[in-house]
C-alpha cells in the first residue's frame, strides 16, 4: 500500500495497466514529455517508449477518431481528453461512432476504449475548464460513465475501465487531484465498475453523490449528525450503467433523499436519480426529492465558489427533507 | 505528377493512350470486369426492389464502378477497407456474398448487424475487413487511421483504405484524418471518389481548391488525381499508394475523379439539379465501356462472354434477394442486445417490459413513415 | 387561413420571416436549388436570392460557426441541420460558443440564431436519421430548444425563434412533416415561446408530451376516454425554458404523471419532469410518474416501431398510474 | 510567393535586407514601438500580478509582439478582430485602456463580462471590435467568415481578421472556417501565429506540411509566410491580404513565424520540453530590438525617448492594476444574468435561493484551488 493523491492514483493505474497489457497505448495533447498538463501520464513515454505513450495534433476529433479505429483493430488505447470542456470537439466521434459501433455492426466491430478526462470546478478555471457533461454521455446508449472520488477507486475504476469490453469515459475530479490522498494497493486491481460504494451509513437521509461532490456532501454530513441527522451517503461511481437496485434500496431505506452534483440542474444526472425513484419507489418518499447542483447557467470564474454546491448548500437540503 | 490532373490510360473507348505495362493479369482484368457488371447488376435490382416497396433505400452506384473496383483489386488480403455507404461495389469485389448483403437491404434476422441500419450501410469482417458504414460523413477517416497505427506498432504489412466522397473532404474527419495520418506516418490510403456532387452540391461550392487532391499540400503527403473511370489508372496509382504505405512512407490521398450518373440515392430527385449536356459528357466516359475496350483491345472480351457474365449475375442476385426477403425480420430481444457486451439490468428491464406488453396489449404495428419522405 | 402541412408550415415561416426582415438568411447542406432534403426551403432561394438562402460545403461545424459570426455581427441567420443525428459535428460550436457567448462577453456580444433540424423517428432511418437530441440541448444552459407539433405552432413558434434575441434550436419532428395538416394563418405571426398548449382536458392523468408523439398520445388519450380515463394532455412547445409553473399545476390538478418521448429514457428530458414534479409537488402525487420512452439502446430500423412509444404503450402507462 | 519561405524586409538588427518602401510613416512606425513595449509591460506585470498570488493566471506575450501589433496596425477603422488568449496586443494597439483589461485580469464586477471568464480572455467592442475570447482552440474561425459575410452583404468595406496558433491548424474550425471563407468569397483574413508550440507540442508534431501557411492549397486561397518577428513585414503581407479582401477578392492566409520565449501560461514550465539553444537563436531575432534597430536606421529612435515609454507605461499600467484591483467582484445576481436576453423564470429560481441561503447560513467560502494545480 502506498498513500497517493489521486492523480498519483491514476498515474499509478495507467502504469500497472500498461504493464500488463501491451496493447494499451496512451495519447492525446502534452501527455508525452510533458506528462500532461496534470502530470497524469508523467513518466510513461520514458518506461513505455514513444510508441505506447505520444503526443497528438491539436484534434479531440483525431483523438478519438483514431482511438477507435485502434480499438476495433486490436490495441487498447486510453485517450486523454485535456479537460472535459475540450471533448466536444470530439462529441460526434463519440456518440454517433464509439457508441454505436458494436451495435450497428452486430458485434462485429467493437470499441473498446478509455477516454480519461478531468472535469469539474474548483480551480478557478471559468466557463472553459471547469464544466461537467456527464449527462450528455450518461444519456448516450453504447457508452460507460465511471467517475471515481478516492484515490483507491481512481485506480481500481481505472484499470477496471481498460480492461473493460466497452468505450468508457473516466471522467476525474481534478478538484480532488491533489487535495485528497489514500492508501492504494501496489500493482494491478480492479474495482468493479457498476457497484455503489456506500461511504457513510444512517438511517435519516440518503444522499447521492460522485465524483468531487463526495467530499463535500461527507462534510455536510459529518456536520449533520452533529444535529442528530445520520446521512446514508452514496458515492455512485459508474454513472452507466449504473446499480439501479441498489440506488432504490438506498432510497428505500430513509425515504429522504438528496442528490448532489456540480453540472447544471435542468436535465442533469440528479434529474435521472429523482426520476427512477418517484418511477419505483414514490410511495416510500416521505419528502421532496432535493436536488443540490450547480445552476443552469455556464460556469463563471470570480463566483465559483456560489456555482459550486458546498457544506451549507448540502446540509440546507439534508435538514430540509429531514424536517419535512 | 500535378495534382490537379487526372492521370489515365486508357481513352473513352478504352484504348491505351500510350504504351504502358498492365499490372493486371488477364484473370484479374477479366474478374474486375465481372466485379463491374455485378455492382451494375446488384444495383439494378436495389432499384427495383425500392421502387416496388419492396426495400426501403438504395444508393445508386452506376458510373463510380471503375473507381470502386480498381481500388479493391489493388488490395491484399489483411488490408481494411474502412468505406462509405456508396462503396458496396468493393465487397462484392473482394468476394462478399451478395446474399450476405441482401440480408442488410431487407434488414432481416440474418443481417450481421440484425437489421439495425439502413439498407447500404454493410459491415462485414469476412472475406474483407469492410469497416461497418454509419451515415455521417467523414468520421470514418480517422478511424481508418488508428487501424492503421494499430497495422504500424504489430509491424504488420497490411494498410487501412478510407475511402469516400467529395462532400466528404470538407468533414472534421477528414481534416483530423489527414493530419493525423501524415504526423503519425501511419500506412493508409485516402480514397477521395469525386463525384461531382454531394447531394444537391456542386465540387464548386464544395471547396475553392483547384482538385481534390491539392489538399493533400496540407497534410505534407501525396496528392494524385487520377481519371476515376479508368480502372487501369485507378488500380495503378492505388497500388503505387499501397506500396509507399507498406514501405512505412506513410499516406497519400488520392482523388479519383468521377461521376455519380443516378440520383444521390432513391430519395432524390437530381433531375431538379443536374444539368442534362454534363450527364451526357459522362455518358461518354463510362467505366464500363472503357473497361470492356480494353478488354477487346486485349483480345480478352467476346460479347457472348458479357452476356453470360450478365445473365448468371442477375440469376445469383436475383435469387440472393428472393432468399433475404424470404427471411424472418430480427427477434424483438435484438433491439438490446449489442449495446454493451453483456446486457446490463436497466436494458434486460426494458426489454421484458416490451415482451410483456406485447402479451398484454398485441404487437406493435410497423408505422408507414418511408425514408425522406 | 390555409390547410396546411407540417413541413409547409415551416416553408411558409420561413417566407413571412424573411419578408418581414431582410437581416434573416437561410443556408444549410442543399437548402438551395434543390430546397432541403424534405422541401422545407423550397423556392426561397428563388424568391430571396442566392445571397439570403444558399448552400453550404458538407460541414455542420461551418454551417454554425459562420451563423454565429453572422448573428454577432447584425444579421439573423437561420441554419438547417439536415437530419438532427448530423448536429454532432457542430456540437462545439452550439455548446461552447453559440450557448456562452452573450454570457461570457457580458453581453457585448450574442448570437441570435435559430438551428432548424429534423428530428425523431418513424421514417426507416435507423441509427443516423431518427435520433432525438432534445436532453442535450436542454441541459446546455444558453439556449433554447423548441419542439412544434402542429402546423399552426410550427409557424408561429418558428416566427418568435427568429425574432428572439438567442439562440434557438428549432426541432422538427419529421414523423409529422406531411402526416399532420391543420389551419394557419397566411403572413407574419409569433406563437410566444414558453408556453404551453393543453392538447386535451381531463382531470383523471395529466401527459406530458411534444413533438411527434403529441398525436400518439392523443390517440391513446381517445381510447382511455372510452373507458373512463380523462386525460390532461399538456405538449411542451418550449422545452427551454420550460414554463415549470405550468408543468407542476398540469401534474397536481390530476396527481397522477406520465412523460412521452421518443428519446432514450436515461437522463432524457423526461427525467426533468419527474424530477421536478417529485421536488416540488411530491405531496400531491397518487401514483408513481411514469415515462414511456424510447428505449436506452441505439436506434434500429427494422425493429423502429417496437422502439418508438404507441398508442398502446402510452395507453398502459395511463391505465397503470391512474388504477394505481 | 513561395509559401514555404518567410518573406522578411528588416534583419536581426533592424537594417533593410533591401531596398523597400515602408508603408508606416514615421508617427506610426513610433506608434508601434510604444505598443511592442506596452505589451511587454503589460505581460510584465500580469506575471508579476500571478506569481504573486494576486490573480489566477496569464499567458506570456514576449516574443511575439511584433506579429500581434503588425497585424493591427493593418486593420482599418470598422475591421474586426477575432482573437484568441495571446492576443492582447492588438487590443493594447488599438487603444483598449489597459484599465478595462486588468478588470478582466483581476475579474472584477467592472469587468465587462463580470469576471465570469479566465484572465487573457477579453471581450471589447470599443474602440476597436475585439470579438469574446474564448478557451477552445480554433472555434472562432468560422465566427470571424460568418462575419465577414455580413459586411459582404451589407456591402461595407470592412474586413474580419482571425487570429490563432499553428496547434490551432488542427482544429476542427480551421477546416471549415477556411474552407467556408473560400467557398464564400469573403472579407476575412487569417493570421496563423506559428510561435512553435501548442504548449508542448512542437510544429513537426503537429503537422506533416511544408509550412502552415501552405495549408491554404487546399482552400485555394493565397497563403503567405512572413517572418513574424519582423513588424513591418507582418505589416506589409497584411495590408495586401486585407485589400484583396475588401476589393471582393476573398480570404487569405498568412503564417506568421515567431517564436514564444515563455511558458505557455503561467500553469506551465516549458524547460521541461523547450530545447536551450533554440530559444538562444530566437533571443537573438527579438523583434523589439529589431524594430529598434529599424527606428535608429530611420533616425526615429534615442535610448532616452525609449526610457520614458517604458517609464509611462509601467506607471500607467501599474495604476491601472492597482485600481482593477481595488474593485469589488462581481454581484452575485451576475451568475444568473446574461444567460439570456432577459431572466427566465427557473433561473430566477435559483438566483433567490443563492440569496436566501446566504441570509440564513452565511455567504460561500472561496476554495483554494488554483488553475491547472
Ligand atoms: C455529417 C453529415 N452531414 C450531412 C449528411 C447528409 N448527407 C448524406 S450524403 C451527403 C452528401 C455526401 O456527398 P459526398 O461526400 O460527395 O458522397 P457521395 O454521396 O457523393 O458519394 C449528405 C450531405 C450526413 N450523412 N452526414
Ligand atoms: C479544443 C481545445 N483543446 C485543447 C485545449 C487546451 N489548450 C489550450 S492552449 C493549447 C495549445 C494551443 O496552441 P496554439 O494554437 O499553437 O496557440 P499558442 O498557445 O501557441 O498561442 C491547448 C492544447 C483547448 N484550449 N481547446
Ligand atoms: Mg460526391
Ligand atoms: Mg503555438
Amino acid at each position: 500500500m502506498a498513500n497517493l493523491t489521486l492523480i498519483q492514483a491514476v498515474n499509478d493505474g495507467l502504469k500497472a495497466a500498461m504493464r500488463d497489457d501491451p496493447t494499451t497505448l496512451v495519447f492525446g495533447e502534452d501527455v508525452g514529455p510533458k506528462g500532461g498538463v496534470f502530470l497524469a501520464t508523467e513518466g510513461l513515454t520514458a518506461e513505455f517508449g514513444e510508441e505506447r505513450c505520444f503526443d497528438t495534433p491539436l484534434s479531440e476529433d483525431g483523438i478519438i477518431g483514431a482511438a477507435i479505429g485502434m480499438a476495433a483493430n486490436g490495441l487498447r488505447p486510453i485517450a486523454e481528453i485535456q479537460f472535459q470542456d475540450f471533448i466536444f470537439p470530439a462529441f460526434d466521434q463519440i456518440v454517433s461512432e464509439a457508441a454505436k459501433l458494436r451495435y450497428r455492426s452486430g458485434g462485429q466491430y467493437t470499441a473498446p476504449m478509455v477516454i480519461r478526462t478531468p472535469y469539474g470546478g474548483g480551480i478557478r478555471g471559468g466557463l472553459y475548464h471547469s464544466q461537467s457533461g456527464e449527462a450528455y454521455f450518461a444519456h448516450t446508449p453504447g457508452l460507460k460513465v465511471v467517475i471515481p472520488s478516492t484515490p483507491h477507486d481512481a485506480k481500481g475504476l481505472l484499470i477496471a475501465a481498460i480492461n473493460d469490453p466497452d468505450p468508457v469515459l473516466f471522467m476525474e475530479p481534478k478538484a480532488l487531484y491533489r487535495s485528497v490522498k489514500g492508501e492504494v494497493p501496489e500493482g494491478w486491481y480492479t474495482v468493479d465498475l457498476s457497484t455503489l460504494r456506500t461511504v457513510r451509513e444512517g438511517d435519516d437521509v440518503t444522499v447521492f453523490c460522485y465524483g468531487a461532490m463526495v467530499p463535500v456532501v461527507e462534510r455536510a454530513a459529518a456536520t449533520a449528525a452533529e444535529s442528530g441527522i445520520e446521512c446514508n451517503v452514496v458515492d455512485l461511481r459508474t454513472l452507466m450503467p449504473l446499480d439501479e437496485e441498489g440506488v432504490l434500496e438506498a432510497a428505500k431505506s430513509t425515504g429522504r433523499v438528496v442528490t448532489v452534483h456540480e453540472a447544471p440542474r435542468f436535465c442533469g444526472y440528479g434529474a435521472e436519480i429523482s426520476a427512477m425513484i418517484a418511477e419505483n419507489v414514490i410511495e416510500y418518499m416521505e419528502a421532496p426529492i432535493r436536488r443540490v447542483t450547480g445552476f443552469d447557467t455556464p460556469f463563471p470564474n470570480t463566483l465559483e465558489h456560489h456555482y459550486l454546491p458546498d457544506e451549507r448548500r448540502v446540509l440546507d437540503a439534508i435538514e430540509h427533507v429531514h424536517s419535512y | 505528377m500535378d495534382p490537379n490532373e487526372a492521370y489515365s490510360l486508357i481513352d473513352a473507348d478504352g484504348q491505351p493512350r500510350s504504351k504502358f505495362t498492365c499490372a493486371l493479369a488477364d484473370d484479374e482484368l477479366k474478374d474486375c470486369f465481372r466485379s463491374m457488371l455485378a455492382v451494375r447488376s446488384f444495383d439494378d435490382i436495389c432499384m427495383k426492389l425500392q421502387r416496388g416497396g419492396r426495400i426501403g433505400f438504395s444508393i445508386p452506384n452506376r458510373g463510380v464502378e471503375a473507381t470502386q473496383v480498381g481500388a479493391a483489386a489493388a488490395l491484399r488480403d489483411g488490408d481494411h477497407i474502412f468505406p462509405s455507404y456508396r462503396d458496396f461495389g468493393m465487397a462484392l469485389h473482394k468476394g462478399v456474398p451478395p446474399v450476405e448483403m441482401f440480408h442488410n437491404m431487407f434488414g432481416n434476422g440474418r443481417d450481421a448487424a440484425q437489421g439495425r441500419q439502413m439498407p447500404v450501410h454493410f459491415s462485414f469482417v469476412d472475406p474483407v475487413h469492410f469497416f461497418s458504414i454509419s451515415s455521417p460523413i467523414g468520421t470514418h477517416l480517422p478511424h481508418a487511421v488508428g487501424a492503421a497505427h494499430a497495422f504500424k506498432v504489430r509491424r504488420e504489412p497490411h494498410v487501412a483504405l478510407a475511402s469516400f466522397g467529395d462532400g466528404g473532404t470538407s468533414s472534421n474527419g477528414f481534416h483530423s484524418g489527414l493530419n493525423f495520418a501524415a504526423v503519425m506516418k501511419v500506412p493508409v490510403v485516402f480514397l477521395c471518389q469525386n463525384n461531382g456532387w454531394a447531394i444537391s452540391c456542386p465540387s464548386s461550392q464544395q471547396t475553392g481548391s483547384e482538385s481534390y487532391a491539392i489538399k493533400a499540400k496540407a497534410y505534407g503527403m501525396p496528392g494524385i488525381k487520377v481519371d476515376g473511370n479508368d480502372l487501369l489508372a485507378v488500380h495503378e496509382v492505388m497500388s503505387e499508394a499501397l506500396e509507399r504505405a507498406r514501405a512505412g512512407e506513410g499516406p497519400t490521398l488520392i482523388e479519383a475523379e468521377t461521376y455519380r450518373m443516378g440520383g444521390h440515392s432513391t430519395s432524390d430527385d437530381p433531375s431538379k439539379y443536374v444539368p442534362k449536356d454534363v450527364l451526357d459528357k459522362w455518358e461518354a466516359l463510362d467505366p464500363v465501356k472503357r473497361l470492356r475496350g480494353y478488354l477487346e483491345f486485349r483480345g480478352l472480351w467476346t460479347q457472348e462472354w458479357e452476356d453470360e457474365l450478365v445473365a448468371s449475375l442477375l440469376a445469383e442476385h436475383a435469387a440472393a434477394a428472393k432468399e433475404a426477403e424470404a427471411e424472418a425480420p430480427p427477434g424483438l430481444e435484438t433491439i438490446f442486445s449489442d449495446v454493451f457486451e453483456s446486457l446490463p439490468d436497466h436494458l434486460r428491464k426494458q426489454g421484458e417490459a416490451v415482451f410483456d406488453l406485447a402479451r398484454r396489449k398485441g404487437d406493435a404495428a410497423a408505422g408507414e413513415g418511408a425514408f425522406p419522405l
